[in-house]
């Protein structure tokens, strides 16, 4: 066998660029826990584009002016698909007058049906939300004594992540918890897009720690001026 | 006299066993780290992607990719690891959590939890609440025997929507540490200091038993 | 004349387009590895969880923690990424993988594959076959034309235990290119290099329909 | 919150000392992809201890000498749940004979299902089987005019796996392939066995690169006199 060097053509310029085809009435997924490893950069840019009509796929709705509550501002949000969306006046403003629709799914099934899309599975069983209202219309099944909702995997125009480190091929590493949702949606997407704080070429990186395999993401751009906000900041003192 | 909700804590850190994986809800179980017994080794489980989860950081040491589930900055501790939110509720669903400590609205005698949603309220959403209770092996809910109006939120069935069903296995209120039997009923173990039973029986909705041994609380 | 096997792999070669991942089964498959066109940059997956497969070692560098699905040390490239057998399979059904190549004992008209197991002799297993056949979203078939009895192996309905169904697309045999039509029938688009047409119909037992534009290979 | 310094208990001697309670009849996950990746000191010290009527769910089932294998010498072996059992001699002679009893299933069925168990589903869907016999009995779904099989969670007693990095808390780290069925066995183990070539002390590890968190391994040990045999010597020449 030869060598074999890979160059795939992912690389994009920038988040503009690498959101151009998004459009009105797209499903998206977007990664992140609170503020805590979200695309800032990616968000920035479907603001920008104005983008509108969007279903998003994310744990967590942002805050009024940082992350996913940025274009909900815009009003550019049609539904949102969370597991909490706590910090977040317009938000709330939006879901009372009935501008927005917000379907609530437990954390761990979100997380679930999103992984599931990614390992080409249908639906998964979990037994999260069974005798709750989560499990209306649902179907329950019981596996050796115990009952499971069936939930069906998420399907997404585009998952937007964002990474620590990223390379040409698109293999990615993410740092910390900011990781959360991340590796799940990017490899859930039809397209999906990585942005990260520093792309590296192919090579650069360990094989042996990659969290994502970058036959998973599509596009990839180094992302700027990262804000990374802090919802909690909590300390001790020495 | 009630516990204060650090004394809640305190009580619930003394039902921690050395080598526990424990996932702490946000509230009052949160402060259940703050009182770990000396002796007992246990790992905390963040369910945002950590296990091992540390201190909140020394002023101008916080890191914004670090953080726990309540969204507060936080640390590690040597053999801590990160994951992602597929894994973190696989341990989770798979039951290798030993415990899982959650606040509640209402608690009924069947075990049954309401924690997430008051009609008419803004509803912020189940987070991960629906996920522990339906799979944690050992769920103790840290709450308030009644509301600020004085009813019991111990019922024998919960009026708000639930969390989960079945799930409870012990609550540590303000006034008493109760179990859950597997066939239904709060059974009175402990009364807090200075608390009698029958205060506890009437601030208690749902069936109360007292246990042949009830005594009162030590920290 | 009929193709070699490596003649065989060679014109599966031209099928790669450029950024396809790709997983070559054990056999001829793997030879295509050698014949990848100039300008075409394509990743090699390997089911045992790799991603850019690189060639076989220097002697003397094998490591024995690096080795194929056929078991063969082999090397990374830059952009490599080691994974799982879950996350491996994960790949493969969500369809990431561009094409998949794989060799045969039998192939039906309508795309049915046997290729594991014949009845009477020892089974060593499926292996990755029936996973990569049920999902992959290009399935090419590298494979003798006709048994060694001159018996053909495209049929119209396989006689030895399915392996899947409906998935084969297209089948580089010694003889010729065919395409699986949806709705059924092996569509001869190209004839091995002084094989006629007619050479190809009598040993194709399964329906054979004659491409207007039919024409010899080109490697 | 205070510092805590956890030092759970979970360090085992060596292999004898970490099988010790595995009798006859148990069920066993042992991970590995032919002989890469394979525990060999607990192999060894189940075959010194000599028990019996095993069911092993292992991908492959070794060499005649080597791996499983020697477990199938010794007649330890009542059932193998495996995806290929090629190049064993004694194998074939014992599944031939009737005293083996072999399941083959799909190898991505076979990881899938391990990881369900590790991840608390009863079930998962797959296509991998649709139409064969591999079907025969099961339960087929079709979901957007797909068909899948439901394909249940292995169920085991103890999952013994191999790593290349480990630490007293159970934290494992592989290395290149010899990855494969290890860190989905892992999880999925009632109680899961970890042989490591170095173990290290809690905190050596980086927490961003652990490949199994130490919540799924009850036990670990540094194993010794690795031979990481090769089965298909392949090179080129320079």
């Amino acid at each position: 066998m030869p060598q074999i060097e890979s160059t795939m053509k992912k690389v994009y310029k920038d988040a503009t660029d690498a959101v151009a085809d998004i459009n009105d009435g797209a499903v998206l997924m977007l990664g992140g826990f609170g503020l805590c490893g979200i695309p800032e950069n990616c968000i920035a840019a479907l603001v920008a584009k104005a983008v509108k009509d969007l279903t998003c796929i994310s744990n967590n709705a942002g805050v009024d002016d940082f992350g996913i509550g940025l274009m909900l501002q815009q009003k550019q949000v049609k539904k949102m698909v969370s597991s909490y969306v706590g910090e977040n006046e317009e938000f709330e403003r939006q879901m009372l007058s009935g501008e927005l629709e917000v379907e609530l799914i437990p954390q761990g099934t979100l997380a679930t049906r999103c992984m599931a899309a990614g390992y080409g599975m249908p639906a998964i069983f979990t037994p999260a939300g069974i005798g709750t209202e989560v499990a209306a219309g649902k179907e329950v099944r019981n596996f050796k004594g115990k009952d499971y909702l069936l939930e069906e995997a998420f399907d997404a125009d585009f998952a937007i992540v964002k990474a620590w480190k990223g390379d040409t091929e698109g293999n990615l590493i993410y740092r910390a918890t900011a990781r959360n949702f991340n590796p799940m949606m990017a490899m859930a997407g039809k397209i999906t897009i990585a942005e990260v704080e520093e792309l590296v070429p192919a090579g650069s990186l360990d094989p042996d720690m990659i969290h994502t395999p970058g036959i998973f993401v599509h596009r990839i751009f180094e992302g700027k001026n990262y804000e990374k906000r802090i919802e909690q900041r909590t300390v001790r003192k020495k | 006299m009630a516990l204060t909700k650090e004394q809640i804590a305190q009580r619930i850190a003394r039902e921690l066993q050395d080598g526990f994986y424990v996932n702490l809800g946000i509230g009052i179980p949160t402060l259940v780290a703050n009182y770990i017994p000396e002796g007992i080794d246990v790992v905390l489980q963040s369910e945002n992607g950590l296990l091992g989860m540390g201190p909140f950081p020394l002023e101008g040491e916080e890191d914004a990719d670090l953080i726990n589930a309540g969204k507060q900055t936080i640390t590690t501790i040597p053999g801590s690891s990160f994951f992602d939110s597929a894994v973190s509720f696989g341990m989770i669903r798979a039951g290798k959590v030993d415990l899982t400590v959650l606040g509640a609205m209402e608690v009924s005698e069947l075990g049954d939890i309401a924690n997430w949603k008051i009609p008419g309220k803004m509803v912020k959403g189940m987070g991960g609440a629906m996920d522990l209770v339906a799979s944690a092996r050992n769920i103790i809910v840290a709450m308030m025997h009644t509301n600020p109006k004085g009813q019991s939120k111990l019922l024998p069935a919960c009026t708000l929507p639930l969390t989960g069903v079945k799930c409870v296995k012990k609550i540590v209120s303000d006034l008493a540490v109760l179990d859950i039997l597997p066939e239904g009923g709060f059974l009175l173990r402990e009364t807090a200091p200075g608390v009698s039973v029958d205060e506890i029986k009437q601030k208690t909705a749902g069936r109360l038993l007292v246990a042949d041994d009830v005594k009162p609380m030590e920290f």
